[in-house]
């Protein structure tokens, strides 16, 4: 029963935790902060996964998301030269209307999702962190990294081979592309 | 019934002044000004002759009791079946009288003007228009239906527009004309409603009679050449159908429709004969030359309304309150223009007014008249018959006079008598003539007048009758003195000298005719309902009648004959009084007031501003909307990304809410 | 091809002759165009002459007939499958119709003899306009009708918008808008009769002969009356015809006040009342009130113009309100009246924009004040003008009065449908504008012909030369001609017109 | 308050609603945020609840499947690519504009 509790305290605590950082990362006024705040929500992020009993999708948030895109970020944050840049805040009318298309949607997507009750296997209901199925269900734990691979590669019907590839064209075309935006063309060098 | 030649082709009277407007007005006119004035004055001596050659034959053919025949008509406009307007030639007593008196009238002046207007550079235009006027009364006298009395009325109205405004480039003139035809088109409004109502009824209970009773109808039929039609006179004055008129019920509260019907008719009669409220363009109309007042506004256009209530006497007559409105209006008319008269300076506004008078006489004179007792319908034309020649005298001699002293104002006339010997004596005989003394025709008719009134117990309207009476020859005798006797005033007068013969020669003959049209036995020619019993000069009237004349010359000589400074004492003592009546009550301003200050500013002003921005205004608008409604759209697109994303996002809120809320 | 086939495309062929001048050649373009109307003239009077031989014997019988007796029918298949075809016939109103037109387009080549800025496509755009419009009045399938109809409608905006004086963008545009929003209300008008009866045929007889539930026709016949009306310068919608017409060359408003606002009162007449009879009875009092304000309100409005053709375009709007209101009467007199009021305003408007396209051509101004004592100038000018100004308010032995007395007696006499009360007080209201238009149009000759000659070198202005004289002459001519001898031109229609009464009953 | 917590743990409603807050956060941040990057931030937010979203599905319809797991995957894969695309851009910008103050590029105003 204890365990429980504990669980959803936790759940609770990491919670509030990502909303704060989250806020953080919208509301700060110097660009570094939000990027460390966006790393701190990226993380707890990977917590909830963990809760969720995905660790390897955990792993892979901490390390891509957060490892990767996150010092991007703070890369591109230095090259600007706008780290220690202290941006001004919004206008009101910005904000007013940022806002209230956030609320907004906050509470269509809520009574989208009040209005329609999910098929909710009856084995999660009410338990977490238990990947383990009670009578019936597959009884031993699944090993999810091992099922991936499998998925990934699989050609079949159920198998994500073609985003698979796909993906790895996109990562391709990404470097390519990113690195001839970024370069100085030398041609544009002389000109001026 | 032997046909005369003439009685079957009446028609040639009207036609000969047509055929001969086209004439002159196409081809002899550019050609050359006296042939055009020779043509159009031999043409109306033509029609003069056949009209008395008409009157001869139908007297002769129709000795006893007078019929009221079509010789000729042709179906001229078909509205619908059984209702069409044919252009025919109606003969009868007071058709004839009319046709005498218009052609003589007209052929005379034509005579006089080819003298007055030598040298007038429209000489050719002017007798052109003359042409189409005689043409157009002619036309308007035998009309047949009262349809054709409205086109001939209309035609009659512009051809007058057309002669008033012959001096173009005078700007008075120009105004004159234009203020005479809107008055009398306004007049020809109430005119046309009245034929309408006429129509509508006239056509119904022509349907309602030919398929009760067809003898009635075909008692119509029988001296008319085409089938009769609910607008002929025949069918409106015949006593079935008037009694079907009056229970045709009434309209619009109390008044019946017979009533409503006769007064716009007399509406429109008033405006052409210019009764009370609408005689405001008769004085102004002086402005045309001499010869066309002679014409027009003294002996033939404006009694053009007394033939038209004489023509539809019959029905006036079941409609007792119409009467009564003609009677009192005349009377009223008759001694405000009366009294006028009495302060003019320019001689022919004075005889202007005095035409307005002897008008409201005539007018009066058949108000009173009843089918009982016609003896004022009688006595009316025989007034218009003897009142044509003695005021178309008037005219003619103050045309001459003006044309020798060139100027119509009377104070500077003076002592002609020396100078115009036979325009002298030919005004002279005309003054007492219409004076009425005695041996000369205006006795006759106006007494006649006065009996009738007396007869048919309107005491108040002979009384005024009297009053005026005395008042004409005040008003005349004191122009006649002013002009012919007394010193030359101006040089122009001293250099006076007499007219060409071409021009005293019609004087002489109106003169005579002035003399012996009082002697014509009227009674027995032209009379309607009970036949009149033959009686003499109804003495116990006469002598009075006599006496106020005479006092009225006397005050006159009194007056103006000797020096001036009575006169001058007089109108110090009368002052303010003396001023109003000079300035004709002042009801010209108002009517200009009425016009220019309401009608344009009030009216057409904002209507023509309302057109421009209001319902202009809301086109254009529609342009402007879509134009500001583009600009509007144009914000969205700002360039920046944000914005977009903006739009995007509540777009999608907004569909989702939609979805969510339809879906439930 | 038929004589009604050769009447609606001589002048199409005239106007490929013109486009193979060369264009400096002004002068032969004017005359080839000239020989072009007059031979169109010739033709009209042989086909007056041909309906007038073959369509007289039955005059009589058309008095109980309730489908208008079409002749010289030529008729062939054009769309198969939607049942459109080629289908020109000729009654009684269509024979005047086309007169009037073939004489005011006689009379506007010979009046715009002096435009010398790109004649030729003038002339090619002028004669395609006049093509449409005798191609309207032949027409009795509706869509050949709709073609027609937008073919007299689109070179207006060019003819106005190139050769026009003043704000003539502005005015082209607005009423090219105008019309256009008009047929458009007509086009849905035609669709819904067309799906109406079931969407097999165009052709109106067959249309005429189906009777619409009158719930259909009581949204249908506003549609095509109001369609229509807008192009006759119904009320709300008249506000295009004075700057229309104030910027228009001569020929072009001539043509356009003349006979395309009778466009507008033929369709209604023929489109709008024969098919949907019970529509317009539902509708006839509303529209009779519209009209009255119609006629009260150009009469009220020309009161107050400066300008010459302000004036004219004021007055045809009252008069065009005539046409409407005889229409809406309902009865046989006020179809008539109608039809005459459109065939004798057509001739008066022509004249009157005629006069004034001559008088502009020597004063060079069109503002009443400014013009003074032209009479003694130009006294042909000056009399022409007084016979349209004593036509158009009315007088006896002109046109004018035959119509309009035909309205008044019609607006009296009433019919079976309408409470008689309201029709007599609307007529009254309209009487009363013929002493307005005495009013205004007597105001309006005085000041710019009599009175003294206000500024000294119009002296030196010459009176109308030949082909103006013969311009003005035979349009004169026609009034005087109708005003004294109507009995001809209302045979010709009140026999045609006996179907569309009878519908009504 | 143990049993409190213990008797009612967080189910796939409170879930949906913590990744909705996400969301909206991230979408708030976009709008107004000034600054290019800070806009790429919210925006990997808003990425990263729609991977949360995914995953509590896949925990709670369909437990004992990896799509969602999966999907998360591709989903972070993309978001990779997308901010490297991004981060070149905004040097590009930065070297030309001299800023990267999204407000002032308006190249495609309207």
């Amino acid at each position: 029963m204890w365990n429980e509790a504990a669980g959803t305290f936790v759940f609770y605590l990491i919670a509030f935790f990502s909303i704060f950082t989250a806020l953080t990362v919208v509301y700060t006024r110097r660009i570094l902060r939000a990027a460390i705040a966006l790393a701190c929500v990226l993380v707890c992020s990977a917590g909830f996964y963990v809760m969720l009993d995905f660790e390897f999708l955990a792993g892979v948030q901490v390390m891509v998301y957060v490892g990767g895109i996150v010092v991007l970020m703070l890369f591109a944050i230095m090259l600007t030269s706008s780290a220690e840049l202290i941006v001004d805040r919004p206008s009101f009318q910005r904000r007013f209307v940022g806002v209230l298309i956030s609320i907004g949607f906050f509470f269509v997507t809520t009574t989208a999702f009040w209005a329609t009750d999910f098929p909710v296997a009856e084995s999660t209901k009410d338990t977490l962190f238990t990947k383990v199925s009670i009578e019936g269900e597959k009884a031993e734990p699944l090993d999810d990294v091992v099922e991936l691979g499998k998925k990934l590669l699989d050609y079949g019907p159920e198998g994500y081979v073609l985003p698979f590839e796909i993906i790895s064209l996109l990562l391709l075309s990404v470097m390519i592309g990113g690195i001839i935006i970024a370069r100085k063309p030398p041609q544009l060098e002389n000109k001026e | 019934m032997n046909e005369g030649f003439i009685l079957s082709n009446a028609w040639l009277i009207p036609a000969i002044p047509l055929i001969s407007f086209f004439l002159v007005g196409m081809f002899i006119r550019p050609a050359s000004k006296q042939a055009a004035g020779l043509v159009a004055t031999s043409a109306v001596f033509l029609s003069a002759a056949c009209a008395y050659m008409l009157a001869w034959e139908y007297y002769q053919a129709f000795a006893p009791e007078y019929q009221s025949i079509v010789p000729w008509s042709i179906e001229w406009l078909r509205y619908q079946e059984f209702l069409s307007v044919s252009v025919g030639v109606l003969v009868d007593p007071t058709s004839i009288l009319l046709m005498v008196v218009v052609t003589t009238v007209s052929s005379l002046v034509h005579l006089y003007s080819i003298g007055y207007m030598h040298g007038e550079e429209g000489y050719g235009r002017y007798f052109t228009y003359l042409n189409l006027f005689t043409f157009s009364m002619l036309g308007l006298v035998v009309a047949p239906n009262i349809m054709q009395m409205f086109v001939c009325w209309e035609l009659v109205g512009a051809s007058s527009f057309l002669l008033i405004g012959y001096y173009y480039d005078k700007p008075s003139a120009v105004s004159a004309s234009k203020k005479a035809f809107i008055v009398t088109r306004f007049a020809d409004l109430g005119f046309l409603l009245g034929i309408l109502i006429l129509g509508y009824f006239g056509y119904h209970v022509y349907g309602v009679l030919s398929d009760s009773s067809t003898s009635v109808l075909a008692e119509m039929n029988q001296y008319s050449s085409t089938a009769i039609q609910p607008f002929d006179f025949k069918f409106l004055n015949h006593p079935a159908v008037i009694a079907q008129f009056a229970d045709q019920g009434s309209l619009l509260g109390g008044i019946s429709m017979l009533t409503l019907a006769m007064v716009l008719i007399f509406a429109g009669a008033a405006g052409k004969s210019a009764m009370f409220p609408l005689h405001i363009w008769l004085p102004d109309a002086m402005e045309g030359p001499t010869p066309v007042s002679a014409l027009i506004h003294a002996a033939t256009m404006v009694v053009a309304g007394v033939y038209l209530v004489a023509r539809l006497f019959p029905v006036y007559a079941a409609s007792g309150s119409a009467l009564l409105i003609v009677a009192y209006i005349g009377a009223f008319t008759c001694l405000f223009a009366a009294v006028i008269g009495c302060t003019q300076d320019d001689i022919k506004r004075v005889l202007a007014f005095s035409t307005l008078s002897q008008l409201g006489y005539m007018m009066l004179s058949l108000g009173v008249a009843t089918m009982a007792h016609p003896l004022g319908y009688t006595a009316s034309l025989f007034h218009l018959f003897t009142h044509a020649f003695f005021k178309a005298l008037l005219f003619l001699g103050a045309g001459s006079v003006i044309h020798a002293v060139h100027s119509n104002e009377i104070w500077d006339m003076g002592g002609l008598k020396r100078k115009m010997p036979v325009t002298h004596i030919t005004f002279l005989i005309a003054t007492i003539a219409i004076a009425g003394i005695p041996p000369f025709a205006g006795f006759f008719s106006k007494d006649e007048i006065l009996a009738a009134a007396l007869g048919n117990h309107h005491q108040i309207i002979f009384g005024i009758g009297l009053l005026v009476a005395g008042l004409t020859p005040f008003y005349m005798f004191r122009i006649y003195f002013v002009t012919f006797w007394g010193p030359h005033r101006t040089e122009g007068a001293e250099h006076a000298h007499e007219s060409p013969p071409v021009m005293l020669l019609p004087l002489a003959i109106l003169a005579v005719l002035a003399v012996i049209a009082g002697f014509v036995p009227m009674a027995s020619f032209v009379h309607i309902g009970e036949p009149l019993g033959h009686h003499g000069i109804n003495w116990a009237i006469a002598i009075p009648a006599i006496l106020v004349a005479l006092t009225g010359i006397g005050v006159a000589w009194f007056l103006y004959a000797g020096n001036q400074d009575r006169v001058s004492k007089l109108v110090q003592n009368l002052g303010v009084v003396y001023r109003v009546i000079k300035d004709k009550f002042y009801i010209d301003e108002v009517y200009l007031f009425i016009t220019h200050n309401f009608i344009f500013k009030y009216i057409s002003r904002p209507i023509a501003w309302f057109d421009r921005n209001v319902v202009d205004g809301s086109m254009n608008l529609t342009g402007w909307a879509t134009r500001m409604s583009g600009w509007i759209l144009s914000h969205m697109q700002t360039g920046q990304v944000q914005t977009y994303a903006a739009w995007y996002a509540l777009s999608t809120i907004v569909v989702f809410g939609l979805l969510a809320v339809t879906l439930q | 091809m038929g004589i009604l086939s050769w009447i609606v495309y001589i002048p199409f062929i005239t106007a490929v002759f013109v486009v193979f001048t060369p264009a400096p050649k002004w002068y032969l373009i004017r005359w080839i165009s000239t020989v072009g109307t007059g031979i169109h003239l010739i033709l009209t009077a042989v086909l007056t002459w041909k309906y007038w031989q073959v369509a007289s014997p039955d005059f009589s019988s058309m008095k109980t007939a309730t489908l208008t007796k079409l002749y010289l029918v030529e008729r062939f298949p054009w769309f198969e499958s939607w049942g459109i075809d080629y289908y020109l016939g000729v009654d009684g109103i269509s024979v005047s119709m086309i007169i009037l037109t073939s004489i005011v387009i006689f009379t506007g080549v010979m009046a715009s003899w002096h435009v010398k800025n790109r004649t030729k496509e003038f002339y090619v755009l002028l004669l395609v306009l006049v093509t449409g419009v005798f191609g309207v009045f032949v027409s009795f399938d509706i869509f050949l009708f709709f073609v027609f109809y937008e073919l007299a409608v689109l070179p207006m905006y060019l003819l106005i918008g190139i050769w026009g004086t003043g704000p003539k963008e502005y005015s082209a545009m607005k009423l090219t808008i105008m019309l256009m929003a008009g047929s458009a209300l007509i086009l849905i008008g035609f669709l819904a009769l067309y799906n109406g009866a079931g969407g097999q045929t165009f052709d109106l007889l067959e249309l005429s002969k189906v009777d619409y539930p009158k719930s259909f026709q009581i949204w249908v016949f506003p549609l095509i009356f109001v369609g229509f009306g807008i192009l006759g310068a119904l009320y709300p919608f008249h506000t295009w015809s004075p700057d229309g017409h104030a910027s228009a060359p001569t020929a072009v408003s001539m043509l356009h006040a003349g006979v395309l606002m009778k466009l507008g009162g033929y369709g209604a007449l023929r489109m709008g009342i024969y098919v949907l009879p019970e529509g317009a009875k539902y509708w006839a009092l509303f529209f009779m009130a519209l009209t009255t304000i119609n006629i009260i309100y150009g009469a009220f409005g020309a009161v107050m113009q400066k300008d010459l053709k302000y004036f004219t375009a004021y007055s045809s709007v009252s008069h065009c309100g005539f046409v409407l209101f005889g229409l809406v009467t309902l009865n046989l007199i006020g179809m008539k009246g109608a039809v005459i009021q459109m065939f004798s305003h057509g001739i008066m408007t022509a004249l009157f924009f005629s006069l004034i396209g001559m008088v502009y051509g020597r004063t060079h101004t069109r503002i009443i004040d400014d013009m003074g004592g032209l009479a003694k100038i130009m006294p042909w000018f000056t009399t022409c003008f007084y016979v349209g100004g004593l036509a158009s308010l009315g007088l006896p032995g002109l046109s004018g009065f035959v119509a309009e007395s035909h309205v008044f007696l019609a607006g009296f006499f009433g019919n079976p449908w309408h409470d008689l009360g309201i029709m007599r007080f609307l007529t009254i209201l309209a009487t009363m504008s013929i002493v307005v238009t005495a009013v205004y149009v007597l105001r309006g000759l005085a000041k710019v012909f009599q009175g003294p000659i206000k500024n000294p070198e119009f002296a030196k202005l010459t009176d109308a030369d030949i082909t103006e004289r013969i311009s003005t002459g035979v349009l004169v001519f026609t009034m005087a001609a109708v005003g004294m001898l109507p009995w001809y031109l209302i045979d010709l229609i009140e026999s045609s017109l006996m179907p569309f009464v009878n519908r009504l009953h | 308050m143990v049993e409190l917590l213990s008797n009612n743990p967080p189910g796939i409603w409170h879930w949906l609603i913590l990744s909705t807050i996400l969301f909206s956060i991230g979408l708030y941040g976009v709008l107004i945020r000034k600054s290019a990057v800070g806009v790429l931030m919210s925006a990997e937010l808003m990425l990263n609840a729609a991977v949360l979203n995914f995953v509590v599905f896949n925990h709670f319809v369909k437990p004992f499947t990896i799509d969602g797991e999966l999907m998360g995957i591709f989903i972070i894969a993309v978001a990779a690519a997308e901010a490297v695309v991004a981060m070149a851009i905004f040097v590009a910008i930065f070297k030309h504009k001299k800023s990267i103050d999204i407000t002032h590029i308006e190249t495609m105003k309207g």
